[in-house]
């Protein structure tokens, strides 16, 4: 029988792969995805939580609908920082993103 | 439901539109200095406006809003924090090309964002004021165009941010799974000490300590800084380090008031670990606003430290701290302001010989260097002080030893900047001219310094007023 | 629905769902990880069905393949690279097996706290009209979040314009 | 005058002084030192009034003021002195006063010069008078940073540079004071119950008994980090002969005579009266450390060829006697202790005093270089000499009635250590002697023939010094007299709190 | 009556003193005349008041018992009260009459040898300190007191010898004196500590009447060391071996002081010391014997170098220790009245042979050396009568003074120790053989080349008169007047005479000085044939057995050596941790600030790590504390 643990560890995994990105990739948009990912494990948690835990009252439903809104406005401005990083720079790459340092 | 105690956020959204709607009216070639001025009074008038509202506790929107005392004190002080902040960057923002009156709507948006965390109670209020305020300052810590830097700090604090807020975000999506609620009262309630609630606070720690730039969560802070325009990076210190705070007292000291046990190990070491390292690396800094950076990592560890103490002399010692922070914050900040307009750089080199040039903007710039450092009789003392008294008292003394140890070796670094501008030769003759808004912010600061270390009593009833709120 | 529909459903969607995601952050072309993260969207709305969140399904699909992962797309277009080969590859430079391994022990820990939990689970059968539920909410309770969200959304909009127009558009 | 608060009166004049220091345009160079020596006139004029006012037949506490400050707190404006604190009182005036008339030379930004120099002495002055330890701790460290600009900006460079002895001198300090801290952050918290915690010294040295044994000995420990290094204790004496070296002659006058003292001052009004466990517990340490200074550094400053490092050094030995004096914990020996405190102070103002007068006539510190200026500079080497003569404990100056009190006290606790310190004054006598025969003696130098003899203004330091330390040599019982009249209650209150610490203290206090 | 008066103001006597001192030292430093007539004036004063004390103390019958002691508390503290005031009894009182007479009869003769001078009011003022601080160390009620003027005469002693300070070997004379006494003194001090320690007070009164007590009930063993301690003041003042090196040295100073200080009074306040804490001392025997042998082997060590050396000041200077020496001797057997009597005899005759020598040098100005002098007898007759009556006087030869002081010792000894009495006898006889030595040398043979010799001036004729006939009348005097009635120590003390021993010293000295005739005076050249045979014993004697040389080494070897060490620590080790804890809070900052290396992805894993190790304490320590208690979560 599928239950509660399913899904948490499915989001889980995804989760971690949403990490995963974040850290080893080498582009902005790349690291942006990752950060997606995450969200979206966070929300698949959410829906189960609110399927599992609190049936009757979809507190976690809506929570994942705040976060699917928080989650555009960030990836609006994230793209729009990636474009004038782009064009200060004509890189995508964040490991040469290092004028400041130390 | 009382809609009247959201009078000052609503004041400020519609001010903040209002400031959009003008821009768009203006000619162009008009500084936008008059839309600082507006922003600056329309704050001012909440601020008195906030004071009215003292003594009206009360909720919101079934409990998910409140506002008590303690939620106001944090208000007052945002408030502040912007308003000084608007006074001193007129000059800045008349150097930006473009998207002037945007700035200090944005600015508005970033005030309301912290006004709602101050507020907050219950999970996701505190998300999305979290958020507000972030998405907001990745904005305008990326808002200089004409700054490779600003672009490049924007887009870090940006994948760091987010992806912290995703941690956080998980974290509090375990604690809403064992406890079943977002409220804190009914988190409080449901509390028990198993894995998933462990787990959700370790995330909800690490995503705070993220804003608060605990090390090791820290470290996008001097890079941010240091690339972000001056005035926002002086409003990164005080607001959204104070604003994480707010939330922080309610979840640490409401929701998770029963596992003192177990975050109060870990938040000590935090603490420790940001006094430490904020203080030996700054000492290695040559630019001033990376060194302010590192010495914020100190500063909110010792911030944080009083939340071990979990009772009201904690909290009014934090508060305390915070807000003679803000104080000594805005004062460094201005003259930084003032020293990067006039010399165009903000290398601590920059500062040589400003007491000949202008002893006004030297005086301000050591005594808000040396509150901060801690030593008497200026208010950062009493602050560590509150703080250090109310955590002995629960056995920390071990971080009350490296949090005065290490307060006094950060004199080593803040001493350097001193000794630049009362003892290196001025590098050229051309005359400092300080506006007024900006003197008037230093002089409110040098006083407020002055008055809080020698007469801390007024802010100390305050801060116990708004520390008792949480219990 | 039976179980064992259930239980097959729920394999597919979550293969579907962590394949999609593992390709998203393995793939070396910005495309490719931009399409199967949109798939992964559908592997999760596909997962919410499951779940009996059908409004919220929708809202899935709608923003996340709709919205955001189309933006990335065209994100990826505005950089004006001629090829997309390699425009999304793993650093060399990162210590990719020990993230690897960060990634794999939060996985493990993960699980044991799922599985070490004793969960409240409530008996009450699931909520049939979401939609209708969810307004309630959201108009009510979370009336005031709402607001705030649009203002974030506003805030948002405004900063990536000014940021996106840059210093020439003057 | 009853009812007239002097103690602040003292305290705002110095206060307005800095004031319309602040006030006076940059260039007034001779303005600047008229309007500084006006107002330690005044403030010496109205703390000889408080000397001679203090009733030392009544003892205790005299001139209070009270008025609340910081409630929730405990704290207190709360001022007074009493026998321990008036003669402290006193030689800080002193010694503010000959330093301001020993900077007379200073030209250089005159101004900032002598913000900072009221600065330090009125930190010193809060130290002394206030009876609260928020106010203390307030005054505590007003002076450091003001020091370690005075050091950068008017200071000269000899072994390290200034930026470095500057740099040692601060950090040291407040390293210390960290510690300092944290003991006074722990005395208050256990001393007193929650609701009734206090600031108030005497308060706080009246619960004395209540602090357990172990909170005492950590607390001490503390207290005796921090004070220890403002009295530059062995081994945390590091900063103090760099930093006297490099500082400008007021500045060492002040810092080698006075505020020191505040650190000696703050171990026995904090340590010993409130701690009397942890005093208990250390004092051995402490016994120790005071011999390990008096000989350490004597036989450090016979190897010394810079003026300024020889005396540094031998302040630091004389410490020794000091922290001998609290070590051996009793009353006659901290009557001596306190006195010495004066004795010392006095003596290395005016050394220090006429040190700086000997390099601004000679261009010079380096011993080898010097000679025969008792011939050119006959008054200048009257006041070396008397420094010099009080510092090796000569009967009929200062430094001989505490030295013997003290050894009198420790020689019932530590009879070897008190004879080590003892062998001290011969070492002393040694490098003292060989200063004086070097820098004032032998065959006249012609390279100091244009070096005109100290006059005028230049003689301040050397009379009000002087005379004050021929004073209170001849006739001990004033200095004496008003010491015991402070500690006599207070070591009466301490003996109360005893029999808690008796066993740790293994018959010392028969 | 006058004497009443006197009685009742001899507080006044040091203090008339202090105040010529301060008068000229503030006033009159560039007024010679007014200087030498405010000094010579208080002197006088004080020399009258001290009659006057001393006719009092006759008619009022003032004894050892029974002193008349004045004082004021000076430092009243709880377990500490220290009186200063006057004790006078017929010891002080004696005291008082000597110093101020040297003090005036040396003054006087400063006039003259002082002339012309440029620190002449500076000399007159610090003679008068000297003359202050010597009466009142005197008339001291208390070890406290005594030590306070000890001190202060050592002051005026070491201004005075580094008088001429611009010759360094006067400032290293007086750095020497003063340090050597100082040694002597951590002895005085630490014995004074344990006075006080054990009896709660110092005072001369009160402590003969608490050491029996506390004999009976402690025994002698830490009074002894006490004693012995407070010896060691007295070892140091007073010249003894091993610290008498500094007197020698002294000579540096004018000779006026020498005459005064470093011949009639101060260091026999060392003597006095003794005889005046005899009530401690006698009751010790162990300390009385090292007295005795301290003394008599300084006695006789001083005589054996004075035999080779040539600085005419110098060998009084030996002569001095060894006369001292001799003091000690009588009061470690016992008799006190033998040797306070020689201390008075012994002011009188060697204050006249260093007013004489100082009359040589005045005359003959820039030599010391004896062997560059010579017939002097004709160009400076009064001067070589001064001296023949000097060396007589201290020879022993009847009726001169010294006889009979001498005696008086030479009987004390006999009586108690037969060893003694053999070391006191060698002594006696080399005394006179170096004085006869320079006598001879310096007066009769020829005339050195090239000298322009002349007498000294009247004003210094005259304290050379005064004196010479106190060293003629000085012994005979007391000793018919009952001197041993009233300075004694317990029963009067008769003064005996002895004709045996009187006889064989008197013999030896005859012999002494017709030896020194053969050998210096009748022109043969023995004297460097005889240096020459003696070889190392000579050379041992001229260069002082080579104990200034050891104490240099000591000084500049191992006390220099220690410091330099301990400076090179200071500036090597200490510094170099210092600086390594510096570096190494530098260093933890600088490699945290390497990691701060501007990579996104840097910081994400730090991030990251960190806070998985956060979630893996916060999981695992419950269940590890859980484990351990016995329960789960």
């Amino acid at each position: 029988m599928i239950g509660l643990a399913h899904f948490l560890a499915v989001a889980a995994i995804v989760f971690a792969l949403g990490l995963y990105g974040v850290l080893t990739k080498r582009t902005i948009v790349g690291m942006l995805m990752g950060i997606e990912l995450m969200l979206n494990a966070v929300n698949l948690n959410l829906v189960a939580f609110s399927r599992f835990i609190t049936p009757e009252i979809l507190t976690g439903q809506v929570f994942a609908i705040f976060t699917i809104t928080v989650a555009a406005a960030e990836v609006a401005v994230g793209l729009a920082l990636f474009f004038r990083v782009y064009r200060d720079r004509n890189t995508v790459h964040v490991a040469r993103l290092n004028t400041m340092r130390w | 439901m009382n809609l009247a105690l959201l009078s000052s956020e609503i004041a400020i959204v519609v001010l903040a539109v209002l400031l959009i709607c003008f821009d768009l009216f203006m000619p162009h070639r008009e500084t936008r200095r008059s839309l600082g001025i507006v922003a600056a009074c329309g704050v001012l008038a909440v601020l008195v406006h906030s004071f009215t509202q003292y003594g009206t506790v009360g909720t919101v929107y079934g409990d998910y809003f409140v506002v008590d005392h303690l939620a106001l004190f944090f208000k007052q002080v945002f408030l502040t924090a912007t308003l000084l902040t608007i006074l001193f960057s007129f000059g800045y923002v008349e150097k930006f090309t473009q998207n002037k009156g945007e700035f200090y709507a944005l600015l508005l948006f970033a005030l309301l964002g912290m006004m709602i965390m101050a507020s907050a109670h219950d999970l996701l209020t505190v998300f999305i004021g979290l958020e507000i305020m972030a998405v907001v300052f990745y904005v305008l810590v990326g808002f200089d165009l004409e700054n490779i830097k600003s672009s490049e700090a924007g887009i870090k604090y940006l994948i760091l941010g987010s992806a912290s807020s995703a941690v956080l975000l998980y974290g509090i999506s375990w604690i809403y799974g064992f406890t079943g609620s977002l409220l804190f009262k009914e988190v409080a309630a449901n509390m028990a000490a198993t894995p998933a609630i462990l787990m959700g606070l370790g995330l909800i720690v690490a995503g705070f300590c993220f804003k608060l730039s605990i090390v090791p969560f820290h470290m996008w802070a001097p890079d941010v800084y240091e690339g972000a325009p001056t005035p926002i990076t002086a409003l990164l210190a005080m607001g959204s380090k104070a604003a994480a705070f707010a939330v922080l007292l309610r979840v640490f000291l409401v929701a998770f008031a029963g596992l003192k046990l177990y975050w109060a190990p870990v938040l000590s070491v935090l603490a420790a670990l940001s006094m430490i390292v904020g203080i030996v690396v700054a000492i290695w800094q040559s630019g001033i606003k990376r060194m302010l950076a590192y010495s914020s990592v100190a500063q909110a560890g010792y911030i944080l430290s009083g939340l071990l103490a979990a009772n009201a002399a904690g909290v009014k010692g934090m508060l305390f701290y915070i807000v003679l922070y803000m104080v000594a914050t805005v004062g460094a900040f201005a003259v930084v302001v003032a020293v990067e307009e006039h010399s165009g750089s903000d290398a601590i080199a920059a500062f040589s010989g400003l007491a000949q040039k202008s002893p006004l903007l030297a005086l301000v710039m050591t005594i808000s260097l040396i509150s901060m450092a801690g030593i008497p009789p200026l208010a950062g003392f009493a602050g560590k002080l509150y703080l250090f008294i109310a955590i002995a008292a629960q056995g920390y003394l071990w971080l009350v030893v490296i949090g005065f140890v290490m307060s006094m070796i950060s004199v080593y670094y803040y001493i350097l900047v001193v000794k630049a501008m009362y003892t290196h030769p001025v590098q050229d003759d051309r005359v400092l001219t300080v506006n007024g808004p900006l003197k008037l912010v230093a002089m409110v600061s040098l006083l407020a310094t002055l008055f809080i270390g020698i007469y801390p009593e007024p802010l100390a009833e305050l801060a116990n007023a708004a520390a008792r709120a949480l219990w | 629905m039976n179980d064992l529909a259930y239980t097959v459903a729920f394999v597919i969607f979550a293969a579907i769902t962590v394949g999609a995601a593992f390709g998203v952050v393995t793939k070396n072309n910005l495309v490719h990880s931009a399409l199967l993260m949109a798939l992964c969207f559908i592997g999760l709305g596909g997962l919410y069905v499951l779940l009996q969140a059908d409004f919220l399904a929708a809202v899935q699909i709608l923003v996340y393949n709709g919205a955001i992962a189309i933006v990335f797309v065209l994100g990826t277009m505005l950089t004006r690279r001629s090829t997309r080969h390699g425009t999304n590859e793993t650093d060399e430079n990162s210590p990719s097996a020990w993230i690897a391994a960060l990634s794999g022990l939060f996985v493990a820990v993960t699980l044991g706290v799922i599985m070490h939990t004793p969960w409240r689970y409530s008996a009450a059968g699931p909520v049939q009209d979401t939609p209708d539920v969810l307004a309630q909410l959201i108009l009510t309770d979370y009336m005031l979040m709402m607001e705030a969200a649009a203002v974030l959304l506003l805030a948002a909009m405004i900063g990536a314009i000014v940021l996106a127009k840059g210093v020439n558009a003057e | 005058m009853a009812g007239f608060p002097i103690l602040t009166a003292i305290l705002l004049t110095l206060v307005a002084g800095i004031v319309l220091l602040a006030l006076l345009p940059r260039s007034a160079n001779q303005a600047v030192k008229l309007m500084t020596a006006a107002v330690m006139s005044i403030a010496l004029g109205l703390t000889l009034y408080v000397y001679k006012a203090y009733d030392a037949g009544v003892g205790g506490l005299q001139f209070v003021e009270q008025v609340p400050w910081i409630k929730e707190l405990g704290v207190s404006y709360s001022l007074g002195v009493d026998g321990i604190s008036l003669p402290l009182l006193l030689l800080t005036m002193l010694v503010g006063y000959a330093s301001i008339f020993a900077s007379w030379d200073v030209h250089e930004r005159p101004k900032e010069f002598f913000i900072h120099l009221l600065l330090l002495i009125v930190g010193a002055v809060g130290t002394f008078i206030s009876q609260d330890l928020f106010i203390f701790l307030l005054f505590y460290e007003l002076g450091i940073v003001p020091s370690y600009l005075l050091v950068l900006g008017w200071g000269s460079e000899k072994r390290v540079s200034k930026e470095y002895a500057g740099m040692k001198l601060t950090i040291y300090l407040l390293l210390g004071s960290a510690f300092m801290l944290a003991g006074v952050v722990l005395l208050y918290l256990y001393a007193l119950p929650e609701g009734l915690r206090s600031f108030n010294m005497a308060a706080l040295a009246q619960a004395a008994g209540n602090v357990t044994e172990p909170v005492q000995i950590i607390a001490f420990f503390f207290l005796l980090l921090g004070f220890g290094s403002t009295l530059s204790m062995w081994p945390f004496y590091s900063w103090a002969p760099d930093g006297y070296a490099a500082a400008p002659t007021g500045v060492s006058m002040i810092h080698a005579g006075v505020l020191k003292k505040v650190g000696a001052y703050g171990l026995i009004r904090l340590g010993l009266l409130v701690l009397p466990a942890g005093v208990a517990f250390w004092a051995p340490f402490i016994a120790l450390f005071a011999v390990a200074n008096i000989v350490y550094a004597a036989f450090v400053a016979i190897a010394q060829q810079d003026l300024k490092y020889v005396v540094a050094y031998s302040s630091i030995s004389h410490i020794g006697y000091i922290l001998l004096g609290v070590a051996a914990l009793n009353l006659i020996s901290l009557d001596g202790a306190i006195a010495n405190m004066v004795a010392h102070g006095l003596m290395s103002a005016l050394f220090f005093a006429m040190i700086g007068l000997v390099e601004v006539k000679t261009k010079t510190r380096h011993i080898p270089d010097l000679g025969g200026l008792a011939h050119q500079l006959p008054r200048i080497a009257a006041g070396l000499m008397l420094a010099g003569m009080s510092s090796l404990g000569l009967p009929g100056l200062i430094g001989f009635v505490p030295e013997f009190t003290i050894f009198l006290g420790a020689f019932r606790t530590y009879p070897v250590y008190t004879l080590l310190a003892i062998s001290g004054i011969v070492f002393t006598a040694l490098y003292i002697l060989r200063l004086l025969a070097n820098v004032l003696f032998g065959p006249r130098k012609a390279e100091f023939d244009q070096c005109r003899d100290a006059s005028g203004v230049e003689m301040v330091p050397l009379v009000v010094l002087g005379s004050v330390l021929v004073l209170f040599g001849v006739f001990p019982q004033w200095l004496m007299g008003m010491v015991n009249s402070g500690m006599e209650p207070a070591w009466a209150q301490l003996m109360q709190h005893l029999p808690a610490a008796s066993a740790l203290l293994g018959g010392v206090f028969q | 009556m006058f004497s009443q008066y006197a009685l009742d103001h001899a507080w006044l006597i040091p203090l008339l003193p202090a105040a010529a001192c301060m008068i000229i030292g503030v006033f009159l430093r560039r007024l010679p005349v007014l200087a030498a007539t405010a000094a010579i004036g208080m002197s006088l004063l004080s020399f009258i008041l001290a009659a006057g004390v001393a006719a009092g103390m006759f008619a009022q019958g003032i004894t050892i018992e029974q002193p008349l002691v004045y004082k004021i508390p000076w430092l009243t503290l709880p377990g500490l009260a220290v009186d200063m005031g006057v004790y006078l009894d017929p010891l002080s009182v004696m005291m008082l009459v000597v110093v101020t007479l040297v003090a005036l009869v040396v003054q006087l003769y400063s006039v003259g040898y002082m002339h012309g001078d440029e620190g002449f009011g500076r000399f007159f003022s610090y003679i008068s300190l000297f003359a202050a601080a010597m009466l009142g160390l005197v008339i001291a009620v208390n070890f406290l007191q005594l030590f306070v003027f000890w001190e202060l005469v050592g002051l005026c002693s070491y201004l005075l010898i580094g008088y001429y300070f611009h010759k360094i070997s006067a400032r290293e004379a007086a750095k020497k004196a003063f340090m050597t006494t100082r040694v002597g003194d951590f002895g005085l001090l630490i014995g004074i500590l344990l006075l006080q320690f054990l009896f709660g007070t110092l005072d001369f009164q009160a402590l003969p009447v608490q050491i029996p007590a506390y004999l009976v009930q402690h025994g002698s063993g830490l009074l002894t060391v006490v004693a012995l301690l407070l010896f060691v003041g007295p070892i140091g003042k007073s010249g003894q071996f091993p610290l008498h090196v500094w007197l020698p040295d002294a000579m540096e100073g004018p000779t006026p002081v020498s005459a005064l200080i470093h011949a009639a009074t101060m260091v026999v306040a060392g003597v006095y010391l003794v005889a005046r804490a005899f009530f401690l001392f006698s009751a010790l025997p162990e300390a009385m014997a090292v007295i005795a042998w301290v003394g008599a082997f300084t006695a006789c060590f001083a005589a054996s170098i004075a035999l080779t050396q040539r600085d005419i000041k110098r060998i009084l200077a030996y002569s001095t220790i060894s006369q001292l020496g001799y003091m000690m001797l009588a009061l470690g057997v016992g008799s006190l009245t033998a040797s306070m009597f020689h201390l008075l005899t012994h002011a009188f005759f060697k204050a006249l042979l260093f007013l004489a020598a100082g009359a040589v040098l005045h005359g003959l100005p820039g030599k010391n050396d004896i062997f560059e002098m010579g017939g002097l007898r004709r160009k400076m007759p009064a001067t070589f009568a001064a001296m023949v009556i000097g060396v007589l006087a201290i020879s022993g030869i009847p009726p001169f003074a010294g006889f009979f002081s001498k005696d008086e010792i030479l009987l004390a000894v006999f009586a108690v120790s037969k060893p003694l009495y053999a070391v006191a006898m060698v002594t006696a006889f080399m005394t006179t053989f170096y004085m006869a030595r320079l006598l001879f040398v310096v007066f009769c043979g020829p005339e050195k080349s090239g000298q322009q010799a002349h007498e000294a001036p009247l004003s210094m004729k005259i304290p050379m008169a005064i004196l010479g006939l106190l060293a003629i009348v000085g012994g005979y005097i007391p000793y018919t007047a009952g001197f041993g009635d009233w300075v004694r120590f317990g029963p009067a003390a008769h003064l005996a005479f002895d004709w045996k021993i009187a006889g064989s010293s008197t013999l030896l000295a005859l012999a002494a000085i017709g030896l020194a005739w053969l050998i210096y005076g009748s022109g043969c050249n023995t004297a460097a044939v005889l240096a020459r045979r003696s070889g190392l014993a000579y050379q041992l004697s001229y260069h002082k057995y080579y104990l200034d040389e050891a104490y240099l080494w000591l000084n500049h070897t191992l006390v220099d050596g220690f410091g330099k060490l301990l400076s090179w620590l200071e500036l090597h080790v200490v510094e170099g941790i210092l600086k390594g804890l510096a570096g190494l809070v530098g260093q933890l900052g600088n490699g945290l600030r390497k990691a701060q290396s501007g990579n996104l992805r840097v910081y994400g894993l730090v991030m990251f790590g960190a806070a998985m190790l956060m979630l893996l304490w916060l999981l695992f320590d419950p269940l590890l504390k859980g484990l351990l208690a016995g329960g789960g979560y």
